[in-house]
């Protein structure tokens, strides 16, 4: 049978999911950032999905946003680990549960 | 392409692209769990070939696998081993699994039963052209807007892991009281660490 | 089309080696007509790569004896001769040697990612071949994103690099990733901006595209950006880990960096796609700022993928010399010269592309008379910008001459070093300094 | 964090890889454990079996700690048991790249403690052999210099083809190139064989446009100034502290050299120079080391226009036995102050045999050279210092 569309949204969400929970379950604050960037990556692939199946005009321009998509991501990892080492330096851990103190 | 192709193409680029993803749900070390998260990373972009969007599958090599992920390799390097534990939090992991269960059911239902009216026309050609062509043509604020954002993160993150001297007195001064065992040192009145005083008097040579 | 195009077509005879194309044509028409189609599809890609690996794999032992050669001449010595004729077998003799010998693994090595990276290093190793031409249609794939693919492909040979250095469990081998991946994601940034000035200039992201417009231009990029070739060519040197930017596996400090590990054929290994990326990057600066594979006309008789092996050959001696004579700079060094020296010089040299293409499109000027007024002006902004780097950019113990000066008839201790201090006449010996 | 904190943060201890243990005294900024690194017995640019313990902020050295030993023959002691002129073929083996020097220092204190002259041609043939030793020496010295700098063993291989010329003018001589054991006590061991004086003129005629050719090569060389200016500097109170010697002294700009402070063998009538540096770092060394090898060849060529004849030995018993005393002789080895001290009670052989080894000296200030740079210059400071285990451990 023909790989259609629906190939490729099942594919995405499922990867979505899986991104998901491991941001919701991981420990460390660098996983929560690995899960972060799946489910990023989840949506990228259905958007392309999406353009590649849908009518051309609209095709250029979600291949446009999945691009600002990865420049978001870029930037957001690169804050998220300079903010986890910031956490690292005052609290000596970056296990996400053991820093559930806003101190000052 | 041929269908036979096609097909191989696209479910070892399926699988590999899932079972990484799980890998690193299982994997208990945390450069491992990066690991898998590039062969996924490298997965998601030849699907992206088998959608024809070979300009997006280059970049996303180019960012995630050359950049992103280096940058978590780094980040881990930095802290030390103690904190390289890649383990799920037991207690919340059930609840969580429920509700990823959750999401997960409604939307595979609402992608397999929506009639998408999916069209399979010819892909794009010269799909850079068009894309820088549409980012300078109709996509100029949004373009300019992502330059600031990249930028100040840019700044961000080097403000943020930058450590100047003050703080380092400060770190060093706390860690040094946590070892004598005094409590916390306010950091307002932090001694600094008395420098070599006998400066030595270097005329006669130069 | 151009006229070797139209020429190789009527001859498109298999035996007109000027275009090898004309071989899997006619075997990819052969078989389609009686085969099923995909097998078509398999053959030509088992082709394409074939004809790689048949580039790479002999040349990799005759490069291997070439280095040892040319360097050898160098330092006034014979180098090898004597496995076989004039030490031509000594390649083979050391591939023999690599594979009997026995691979060891440190017990506490993180056994997956140990393993991996001397097959993984090659990933990176072969795919870049993929888009290199040989010739007018001679590439195994002419994607429209060739150079971005350059850069990406070569993005990830960075972690592997990692892999190896860390897994192995060893403070050299982890403080060789730590240095080789630092200067890389470094040295990415120069190397694009000075394909992105060739880019811009050509109009087409690939490869066969940028070498066409020269072609056309009859110019070479190397007279109109000499600032971005040399930036390419010692980003290049530094991303291969090439001297002298060789300090992840820097002899003198850390062993043998990344794979001091490695033993027998794992080692073999990254020695061999360390040598495939010295050949592969050397055709990569031949076909951006040499011409590739054309060269004013003489590619009409002799077949293309001559002249770009010939030139591929030249810029490799060039980087055999700065490897046998350099010495090494320091990690910092390396870090500051790139962000202080190469990214503001390519970034000076892509806006001076901008300005110059728009001037060649919206002004309609002649190219023919433009682009040599362009070359010279180029040139010339190089020399100053090496001028203007090399007087100011100059760290400051540098700044001083170092003196030596005798010292005569005061022998003794501190009073004597500050007569023969103060002595104003000028020294003996007078070097540096500006 | 002690459970203390823990308890006053309100964190609860679940994890399993909490952080146990205090941290340790030596933390750096930001709390990250400073990399101890061996740079073992067993390195390519250790100069021999020499252990450098360094502890490492990133790539900042913040200790490095000596361990030296491993090559140990106890040459002190087997000299007790053997007569003053057996003694000779030790000397060699302590700082195998400049055995002449060793020969010479040893023969002059032997020579002091019997009360023996030195005719004439013997002195002017020592000086001759210990300015060879001195022009082979720095060749090598300065060769791995610049290899330990990173240079692929160009340079290296250029110095070696002129030491290769001092090698086989040893050889002619002496029948050996590294263990010479030509002196003997009281002159040299052998006349001059006749092909020597012609192979040392036009050795004397080739080698100044070598030297101009290093001088061209290395003197400009932009990176070879970033990795030594202003590396492994030493101040000259420093240096005068740590009683430091030859050209890793005079490079910090102290004119100190023995063979005119203390002159021995003739060397008073012979007219040289003493190179002296300006700021004692790794690449004023290397300048002092070249130009020292030009004054050496002038002093040849000055030996070679006046050279005496006469007897080369003077005639001195077999096992001669000096009456107790104690005597110490000094000279100017490539590498420093080389000493020997030797103590006789009257026996044939020596009741105490003693080296002071310039080299192990001159490594004590490796620490407070090299503290404070990187590990990368903790290498090239090592090269510049021009260390011979043989000499050290002896």
């Amino acid at each position: 049978m023909i790989i259609g569309l629906e190939h490729y949204l099942v594919l995405g969400a499922l990867l979505f999911c899986i991104g998901f929970f491991i941001a919701l379950s991981k420990k460390n604050a660098v996983g929560v950032l690995i899960g972060v960037e799946l489910m990023l990556n989840a949506v990228n692939l259905t958007l392309i999905a999406f353009s590649r199946f849908g009518a051309t005009e609209v095709a250029l321009s979600t291949q446009v946003f999945v691009v600002f998509i990865i420049a978001v991501a870029a930037a957001e990892v690169a804050v998220g680990l300079a903010l986890a080492l910031v956490v690292y330096r005052n609290r000596q851990t970056i296990s996400v549960d053991r820093t559930t103190l806003l101190k000052g | 392409m041929s269908d036979f192709g096609f097909h191989l193409a696209f479910w070892s680029l399926a699988a590999m692209t899932l079972g990484g993803a799980s890998m690193i749900i299982i994997s208990r070390n945390l450069i491992h769990a990066v690991i898998w998260l590039v062969m996924s990373m490298l997965g998601i972009a030849g699907l992206y070939l088998t959608l024809s969007a070979d300009f997006i599958a280059v970049v996303q090599v180019l960012i995630y696998v050359g950049a992103i992920s280096v940058l978590m390799l780094f980040a881990i390097m930095l802290t030390p081993r103690a904190e390289r534990d890649n383990s799920q939090n037991i207690k919340t992991g059930g609840p969580a699994a429920l509700v990823v269960l959750l999401v997960m059911i409604s939307t595979l239902w609402v992608a397999i039963d929506t009639d998408w009216g999916a069209v399979r026309e010819a892909a794009l050609t010269d799909q850079a052209r068009l894309i820088g062509e549409s980012l300078i043509k109709h996509y100029i604020l949004p373009f300019e807007i992502g330059a600031v954002l990249l930028t100040a993160a840019l700044v961000g993150a080097i403000a943020l892991a930058r450590q100047d001297d003050e703080d380092a007195a400060v770190h060093a001064a706390s860690l040094q009281a946590e070892l004598d065992g005094e409590g916390s040192v306010d950091p307002v009145n932090v001694v600094d660490p008395p420098i070599a005083s006998e400066a030595s008097d270097t005329e006669a040579a130069s | 089309m151009t006229d070797l195009a139209q020429l190789s077509n009527v001859l498109g005879a298999w035996y007109d080696f000027r275009d090898l194309n004309n071989l899997q044509r006619l075997i990819t028409e052969w078989i389609a007509e009686w085969g099923p189609d995909w097998l078509a599809s398999i053959v030509t890609g088992v082709l394409g790569a074939l004809g790689i690996l048949a580039v790479i794999g002999p040349t990799l032992l005759i490069l291997i004896w070439v280095e040892r050669k040319v360097i050898s001449r160098f330092q006034q010595r014979y180098g090898p001769n004597r496995v076989g004729p004039k030490g031509l077998l000594q390649p083979v003799a050391d591939a023999v040697k690599l594979i009997l010998k026995e691979q060891l693994a440190p017990r506490a090595a993180d056994k997956l990612i140990f393993f991996l990276p001397p097959v993984l290093i090659f990933v990176p190793g072969i795919l870049i071949w993929g888009v290199l031409p040989f010739g007018p249609r001679m590439s195994v794939a002419d994607l429209n994103v060739g150079v971005l693919f350059l850069l990406a492909v070569s993005g990830t040979a960075v972690l592997v690099i990692f892999m190896a250095g860390w897994s192995s469990n060893n403070k050299y081998a982890l403080f060789g990733a730590m240095r080789a991946v630092a200067m890389s994601i470094s040295y990415e940034v120069p190397m694009v901006l000075a394909l992105l000035t060739l880019v811009v200039f050509s109009g087409t992201m690939s490869v066969n595209g940028i070498v066409e417009w020269q072609q056309q231009e009859d110019v070479i990029f190397i007279l109109l950006f000499p600032l971005s070739a040399i930036a390419f060519f010692f980003a290049a040197s530094a991303e291969l880990n090439r001297t002298p930017a060789d300090i992840s596996e820097a002899e003198s400090e850390i062993v043998a960096g990344y794979h001091t590990e490695y033993s027998g054929m794992r080692f073999g290994l990254f020695y061999a796609v360390e040598l495939g990326n010295t050949l592969v990057v050397s055709g990569f600066i031949a076909t951006f700022f040499l011409g590739g594979w054309w060269l004013w006309g003489l590619d009409q008789w002799v077949p293309s993928w001559i002249i770009l092996l010939v030139k591929t050959g030249a810029v490799y001696f060039l980087l055999i010399w700065t490897r046998g004579t350099l010495p090494r700079l320091r990690i910092d060094q390396l870090m500051s010269f790139c962000w202080k020296a190469l990214v503001p010089a390519t970034l000076l040299f892509v806006v001076v592309a901008f300005v110059e293409r728009t001037l060649l499109i919206s002004e309609g000027w002649d190219t023919t008379v433009a682009l040599p007024i362009m070359a010279v002006f180029n040139i010339a902004l190089t020399l100053g910008a090496i001028m203007l780097f090399a007087r100011v950019a100059r760290p400051a113990p540098l700044r001083r001459p170092a003196r030596i000066r005798m010292a005569g008839t005061e022998i003794g201790g501190l009073r004597a070093a500050r007569q023969v201090a103060s002595r104003t006449e000028e020294p003996q010996f007078q070097v540096g300094g500006d | 964090m002690t459970t203390a904190d823990d308890a006053r943060l309100g964190i609860q201890e679940d994890s399993h890889l909490a952080m146990q243990g205090t941290i340790e005294a030596l933390t750096t900024g930001d709390g990250s454990e400073p990399v101890v690194v061996n740079l073992g017995p067993q390195h390519p640019s250790t100069h021999g079996v020499f252990r450098l313990k360094v502890t490492l902020d990133g790539e900042i050295v913040q200790d490095a700690e000596m361990r030296i030993g491993y090559l140990h023959r106890s040459m002190e002691k087997l000299a007790e048991e053997r007569t003053y002129t057996q003694n000779i073929p030790f000397t060699d083996r302590i700082d195998y790249l400049a055995a002449m020097s060793n020969n010479l220092a040893y023969c002059l204190a032997a020579e002091e403690l019997l009360g023996i002259k030195v005719p004439p041609r013997a002195q002017a043939i020592r000086v001759m052999f210990a300015e060879l030793q001195r022009v082979a020496s720095h060749a090598m010295a300065n060769g791995t210099f610049i290899n330990d700098c990173g240079a692929w063993h160009t340079p290296l291989f250029y110095m070696f083809r002129d030491r290769e010329r001092v090698l086989d003018m040893f050889e002619m001589t002496c029948g050996a190139r590294l263990t010479t054991n030509y002196m003997r006590i009281g002159g040299v061991a052998f006349d001059l064989p006749d092909e020597l004086l012609p192979t040392l003129e036009s050795f004397l005629a080739d080698m100044p446009d070598r030297i101009a050719d290093y001088e061209a090569l290395l003197m400009e060389n932009e990176i070879l100034h970033a990795r030594a200016r202003g590396v492994g500097v030493i101040s000259p109170e420093m240096a005068i502290n740590s009683s430091l010697s030859g050209p890793v002294l005079r490079a910090t700009g102290v004119p100190w050299d023995l063979r005119k402070a203390n002159p021995y063998c003739g060397y008073e009538n012979y007219e040289f120079d003493v190179p002296v540096g300006e700021q004692g770092d790794c690449f004023d060394r290397f300048l002092v080391r070249m130009a020292e090898v030009k004054q050496s060849l002038k002093i040849l060529r000055q030996v070679i226009d006046n050279l005496p004849d006469g007897p080369w030995l003077a005639d001195v018993p077999l096992h001669a036995r000096p009456e107790p005393g104690e005597a110490y002789a000094r000279v100017e080895s490539p590498r420093g102050e080389l000493g020997f001290y030797l103590v006789s009670d009257g026996g044939p052989a020596p009741y105490r045999f003693h080296c002071r080894p310039p080299s192990l000296i001159n490594l004590t200030a490796l620490k407070e050279m090299s503290i404070g740079g990187t590990l990368a210059d903790a290498i090239v400071t090592l090269g510049s210092i021009d260390i011979v285990v043989g000499e050290i451990d002896r």
